[in-house]
C-alpha cells in the first residue's frame, strides 16, 4: 500500500514486543505544556503520526486510583542516537494521566509501549500529481505534525505548515517547529491571524496549487471536522490524526470506536490514528479530545 | 507449571480473557515476535455472536480508580467470517483455542457450538451467558434453571470442552452447580460488574451504550470470594479471573480453588502481562509451598 | 440544599452510611465542636441487634485498590443497652435520627421496630436486610418475596418511616420494587459487595471472619449504575451511597436519581467529609443546574 | 481517672477537629527508618502515646489504588513553637503508605488528624508507690517511648530505658533517645546484649526496686507478649502501645479490635492503643504490627 518513492517514508513501524522501562532524561516547559523525552534503548524509530502507550513507574494511579490505564501519546519528535532512539513528546496536563506525566523528573523511568498505530502517508499517496504537503495543526494537537514536517523535509518533499491557538498559554507546541516557515492564527489574536486556522487553509486552498495538495491535520476536533469539510469541499484529499478513548492501544480492547462513513466503526488505535478525511462519518469522536 | 484443563495441556495456568487481547491485531501491532513470545497458554477468542455485530456507540471506555468500565458491545464478525477469517490466523498461535459464543436463544446458541466445535483448530469453547435468553427474557447467566436447560441443550452437540462463563451480578455458585449438573466441562469467573458513569460535563450518561462492565484491581477482592465459593461448590475445574496482575494475584486464585487463571484488563496495560504473571506465579507458587 | 426525605426536613442531602460513623465516639475524640459542625443532616446508627454482639474476631480490615473490605460483624450493645444509653447521646446531635436494625427472624425484626419507633429521639428506622433469614435460609435482601414478606410483618407496628438498605449482591431493582410494594417509605444503597483477602503471608484467609464487604472508590461506578436503576424502578425516595467522597460524586446519584446521598468510607479518611461533600454539593448543583 | 500529682502528665488530649494539611518541615535518615517532621499550625499538643492519622496530600494511593486509608502513627517527638506544634514521627517502610510518607519532601503537605486515643498514664497511678518508670521498647516501636521518656523527665519522674533492636538497620529509632541513659539489646550481638531486651527487662524485674516501678512498652507484638507475661510474673504494672489495622482512628470503623481479657473486643484506637497489660487477653493481635 505504501509507495517506495521515499523509502519507509510514512511506512508503519512494527513496535517491539511488550512494554519497556525507558528513563526520562529531559522535561521542560513549553508554554502552557511540557515537552519531555524518552531514551527507548530498545525500540525502533518511529513513523510520524505513530503513538506510544505511557504510564509512569512510580506514583501511577496517585489521584485516587487513577490514572489506572496507560494513556496514548503521540511522538512530537525523535532521534536514534548511539543509546537509543529518544522520544520526545508534548503533553497537555489536563487529568491525571497528564499531570502525572508533567511532573516527571529526570531519571524517573516511564512504561511505555509501541510505536503503534498507522502513520500519516507521503502526499504522493494521497494525491497522484502532488505540490506538496498542507500541515494544519491546533492546540496540543501538533506534536505529531512537528515530526511529520521534518520527516517529509527530508525526503526532500515541501511543505506548508498553518497553525492555530486558542491563546499564548496553548502555542507552547510551537517550540517544536523552531525553525520552520509558519503561518500562525490564534482565537485571542495575540498572534498572527486574528481568529481559525482553518481561515488560513480556506485562503490556500482556493490558490493554485492547492487541488494538487495533500492535507495533514491534527487538533481539537471541531477543528478536524472543519479541515475535513472544507477538504471534501475543495476536493482536496486530507488525513487527519484522531483521538478517542483509548485502554490498549494495540487492538485488544475495541473501546477506540471511530465511525465509519459507510456505517459501522474502526477500531482507532490499529486502524488509525491517522485516517483519511473520507473514510469516517464525522471527526467529532464522541469521548475522543475531550480537551 | 503445566497444567491439564478439561484434558488440555496447557504449558502453564495462565489464559487471557475472553475480549481482552485480540491475537490477530497484536500480531499486526507486535509482528511475528508475539507468536514466539505468546503470553498466554490457550488463547481464548473474543465473544462471537451468529451474526455480525458492530458493537455499541462511544465512548465505549470509562477509567474509575482501579478500574475500567467498558460499554463494548460485543462487535465482531460473525460466526461465518470468524471461521472463514480469524479460526486459521488464531491456529497459527501454536496455543489451544477456545472459542467464546453468545446467543440469544437455545437455537443460537446451537448453530454456535455446532459450527465452532466442527473446526478441528477448536480445543473447547466457553458459553458467555451474561446476555438474555429473548424467549424468557431472563439473563441466562443469572438463572440457575435458565443455565442448566441451556447446557442441556447444547451439551449433546459436541464432546468437545463446553465452559461456562459465570457473571459477578449473582452470588455465583448456585448458577455454577447448575452449569455442572447440565454437562458444563468447566466454569470461569468474573465476567465484569455492571456498573456505569456520568459525563463529567453534565449529568447525562458518558458511556455510548449507557452502562457498561467494571473490570480490573477494583473488582479483585470480588473475584476471589466468588472464586472460592464456586470451587467448593463443583467439582469441575475452575478458571479464575478478575483483577489480576500479578502472579500473587493469580496465586491468591489458585489458592482458592482455581485451576487455571486468566488475565484481562492487565493486558491492557502491559501487552506481555500474561507472560509476567505466569513466571511470577511459578515463584508465588514455590514460595507458598515452602511456607 | 435542604430535602424532605419521607417527611423528615434535612438541612442538607448528606447523610452517614450506618456503621460508618460512631457520633459518640467521635465526640469523645474531637470533643463537642463535633455538635457544632456535625457533618450529617440526619445521623444513621449502626446496625443494631436484639441482643448484643461482640463482632468478628479480627483482622477486620483490608485495603484494596481503592476501596476497603471490612468484616466487622455488627459489633454492637444489642437492642435494650442502644435503647438505655446510646439513644440519649444521640439525641444531643440535634439532628434528626435514623436507627438501623437488623434480626434473623421476623420476630426478631418485630422486636427492634416495635423498641425503637416507641422512642421519640427516633425519626425513622433502616432495616438492614443483608443477612439470612433463619426460618428460610435465604439472605432476606436478595429476595424480593422474603424482602416483601419482612415489610408486611413490620409495616403494621410503627408509623414512622420505614427504609430498607438494599445489597448489591444481586440486582437491587426488583427487590425495591417488592419492599416498596410491602410497604417501605424509601430505600437505600449500596451496602457492601461480598468480597474477601489472602493473607500475603501464606494462602489463609486474611479476614478474621472469612469474608467481609467491599466499599469506598472502588464500588462507586457499581453503586451508580444501581441507584440509577432503582429510582428508575420505585417511586419511593432513594437514598444513595457507595464511594461518595466529592460533592460531585454526590451529585451524580442525584442526577441518577437519589433524594439523599450517604458517606460511608471516605468519613474514615477525612472525619468532616459529610460537611465537604454537602457544601461541594452544593457548588455542583449549582454548575448542573447552569449547564 | 488520671492524678493530678503531674498536671496535664499522661491526660487524654481531645483531636482538633477533621483532618488538616500541614507542612512537612524536615524528613532525615534513622538508620533504616525516616523521621520526619510537620507542622500543626491548628492541632494541640499531644500527650505520649497518643496517634495521628496520617496520609500525603499528593499521590497517596500511587500504588495501583494504595495506600487508600489514612494509617496511624505514633508521635515521637513534639515541640510547641510560634507557629504551631512541631510533630516528629519515625516511620519504617513496609507497604504502600509507608514508602509514600519515607518520600515526603521538605514543603509537601500531609493530611492529618488527631492526636488520638489514650496516653500512657503516670507510674503513680499505675503503682500506687512508685520507683519510678521502666520503658521498654523495640525496634520501629519506641517512638511513643521518646516522647513518653522526655514527659516523664519533665516531671521529674526517674526513668530507666530499655531498648532492643534486631540489627543495626533496625535501631534507628535511638536517634530519638540522643541524651538519656539507655541499655540496649541486640538480637544480631551488634550493640548492648547480644540477645532479647526482655532479658534486660527480667534482670531487672528481680532486682530490688522493680515490684513498685511501671512498665511501659512499645514494640514488636511478640516482645509485647512478653512483657506483659513478665510483668504479670512479677506482679508489676505495665502499660503496652499495641497496634491493629486501622481505618479510621476515631471509632468509626470497628476495624481496630483487640481482644480483651474478658472476652470480646476494645477498639484499640479509641481504648488505646495504650491498653493495661491486664486488660487484654495477648498482645499478638491478629493482623496488627506485621512489622
Ligand atoms: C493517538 C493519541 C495521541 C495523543 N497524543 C497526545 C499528545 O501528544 N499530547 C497530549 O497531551 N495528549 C495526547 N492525547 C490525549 C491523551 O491521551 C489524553 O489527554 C489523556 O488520556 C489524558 O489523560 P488524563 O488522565 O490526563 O485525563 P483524563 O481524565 O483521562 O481525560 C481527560 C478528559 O477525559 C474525560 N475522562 C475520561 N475518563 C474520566 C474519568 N474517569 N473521570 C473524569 N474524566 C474522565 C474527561 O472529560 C476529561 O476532560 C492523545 C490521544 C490519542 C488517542
Ligand atoms: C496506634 C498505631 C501507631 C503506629 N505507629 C507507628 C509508627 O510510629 N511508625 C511506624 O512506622 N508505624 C506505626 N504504626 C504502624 C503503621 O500504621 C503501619 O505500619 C502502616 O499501616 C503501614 O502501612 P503501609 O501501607 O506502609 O503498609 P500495609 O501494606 O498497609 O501494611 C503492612 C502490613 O500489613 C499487611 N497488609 C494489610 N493490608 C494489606 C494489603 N491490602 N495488601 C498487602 N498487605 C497488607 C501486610 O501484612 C503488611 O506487611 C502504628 C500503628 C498503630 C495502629
Ligand atoms: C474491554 C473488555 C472486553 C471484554 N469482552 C468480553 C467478551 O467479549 N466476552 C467475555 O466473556 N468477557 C469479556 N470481558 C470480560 C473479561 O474477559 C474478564 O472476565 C473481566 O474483564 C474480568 O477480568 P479482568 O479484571 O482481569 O479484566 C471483557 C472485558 C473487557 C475489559
Ligand atoms: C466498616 C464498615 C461498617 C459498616 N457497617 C454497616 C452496618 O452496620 N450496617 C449497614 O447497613 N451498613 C454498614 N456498612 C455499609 C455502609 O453503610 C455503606 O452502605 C457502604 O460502605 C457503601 O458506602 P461507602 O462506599 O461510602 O462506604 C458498613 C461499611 C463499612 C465500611
Ligand atoms: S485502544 Fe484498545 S482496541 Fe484500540
Ligand atoms: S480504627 Fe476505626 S474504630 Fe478504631
Amino acid at each position: 500500500m505504501r509507495s517506495a518513492a521515499t523509502p519507509g517514508l510514512g511506512a508503519r513501524v512494527t513496535a517491539s514486543l511488550g512494554r519497556r522501562a525507558c528513563e526520562v532524561t529531559r522535561n521542560v516547559q513549553a508554554g502552557g505544556y511540557r515537552i519531555f523525552s524518552a531514551l527507548d534503548r530498545d525500540g525502533p524509530e518511529p513513523a510520524a503520526g505513530q503513538f506510544y502507550m505511557l504510564a509512569t513507574e512510580a506514583g501511577w494511579s496517585a489521584e485516587e486510583g487513577r490514572p489506572y490505564l496507560a494513556r496514548a501519546f503521540s511522538v512530537a519528535d525523535c532521534e536514534p542516537g548511539p543509546e537509543g532512539v529518544r522520544l520526545d513528546f508534548l503533553v497537555h496536563a489536563v487529568g491525571p494521566a497528564t499531570r502525572r506525566l508533567c511532573a516527571l523528573g529526570e531519571g524517573e523511568r516511564l512504561w511505555l509501549h509501541g510505536p503503534l498505530g498507522r502513520p500519516f502517508a507521503p502526499p504522493a499517496e494521497l494525491a497522484p500529481v502532488t505540490a506538496g504537503a498542507i500541515l494544519v495543526g491546533g492546540g496540543i494537537g501538533i506534536a505529531p505534525l512537528a515530526l511529520w514536517r521534518r520527516r517529509l523535509a527530508g525526503a526532500g518533499i515541501p511543505s506548508r505548515v498553518l497553525l492555530g491557538f486558542r491563546d499564548s498559554e496553548r502555542s507552547g507546541g510551537l517550540d517544536l517547529f523552531r525553525c520552520s516557515e509558519i503561518k500562525l492564527a490564534s482565537e485571542d489574536g495575540h498572534r498572527g491571524h486574528h481568529g481559525h486556522v482553518t481561515d488560513l487553509l480556506e485562503v490556500m486552498l482556493e490558490g493554485d496549487d492547492a487541488g494538487s495538495a495533500a492535507v495533514y491535520a491534527c487538533g481539537p476536533p471541531a477543528m478536524l471536522e472543519a479541515v475535513r469539510l472544507l477538504c471534501r469541499e475543495h476536493g482536496v484529499a486530507c488525513e487527519l490524526a484522531l483521538e478517542a478513548p483509548m485502554a490498549c492501544g494495540f487492538g485488544a480492547c475495541f473501546g477506540c470506536a471511530v465511525p465509519l462513513a459507510g456505517g459501522g466503526y474502526m477500531r482507532l488505535c490499529v486502524d488509525g490514528p491517522v485516517v483519511g478525511g473520507e473514510e469516517i462519518e464525522t471527526a467529532l469522536v464522541p469521548g475522543g479530545g475531550g480537551h | 507449571m503445566s497444567v491439564r484443563l478439561c484434558g488440555i495441556e496447557l504449558a502453564h495456568p495462565v489464559l487471557n480473557g475472553s475480549g481482552t487481547f485480540d491475537a490477530i491485531a497484536a500480531r499486526r501491532a507486535f509482528g511475528d515476535e508475539l507468536l514466539a513470545q505468546f503470553p498466554f497458554s490457550a488463547f481464548v477468542s473474543k465473544t462471537i455472536t451468529p451474526e455480525p455485530r458492530a458493537g455499541n456507540p462511544p465512548p465505549r471506555l470509562w477509567e474509575t480508580p482501579s478500574g475500567l468500565i467498558n460499554s463494548i458491545g460485543l462487535p465482531n464478525r460473525g460466526l461465518e467470517s470468524f471461521l472463514e477469517s480469524d479460526l486459521p490466523q488464531l491456529a497459527e498461535l501454536g496455543v489451544p483455542l477456545i472459542v467464546s459464543v453468545m446467543g440469544t436463544s437455545h437455537a443460537e446458541f446451537a448453530r454456535l457450538v455446532t459450527g465452532v466445535a466442527a473446526r478441528e483448530e477448536v480445543s473447547a469453547l466457553e458459553l458467555n451467558v451474561s446476555c438474555p435468553n429473548v424467549e424468557s427474557g431472563l439473563i441466562v447467566g443469572e438463572s440457575p434453571g435458565e443455565t442448566c436447560s441451556l447446557l442441556e441443550a447444547v451439551r449433546p452437540l459436541t464432546p468437545k470442552p463446553l465452559i461456562v462463563k459465570l457473571t459477578p451480578n449473582v452470588s455465583p455458585a448456585p448458577v455454577a452447580v447448575a452449569a455442572a449438573e447440565g454437562g458444563a466441562d468447566a466454569v470461569s469467573l468474573i465476567n465484569t460488574l455492571r456498573a456505569t458513569a456520568t459525563d463529567p460535563g453534565g449529568g447525562r450518561p458518558w458511556l455510548g451504550g449507557g452502562r457498561g462492565g467494571l473490570s480490573g484491581a477494583a473488582v479483585r477482592p470480588i473475584a476471589l470470594l466468588q472464586v472460592r465459593e464456586v470451587a467448593a461448590a463443583v467439582t469441575v475445574p475452575v478458571i479464575g479471573m478478575g483483577g489480576v496482575s500479578t502472579g500473587a494475584h493469580a496465586g491468591d486464585l489458585i489458592e482458592a480453588g482455581a485451576t487455571a487463571v486468566a488475565v484481562g484488563t492487565e493486558s491492557f496495560r502491559d501487552p506481555m502481562a500474561g507472560r509476567r504473571v505466569a513466571s511470577e506465579l511459578e515463584r508465588e507458587l514455590r514460595r507458598l509451598s515452602s511456607v
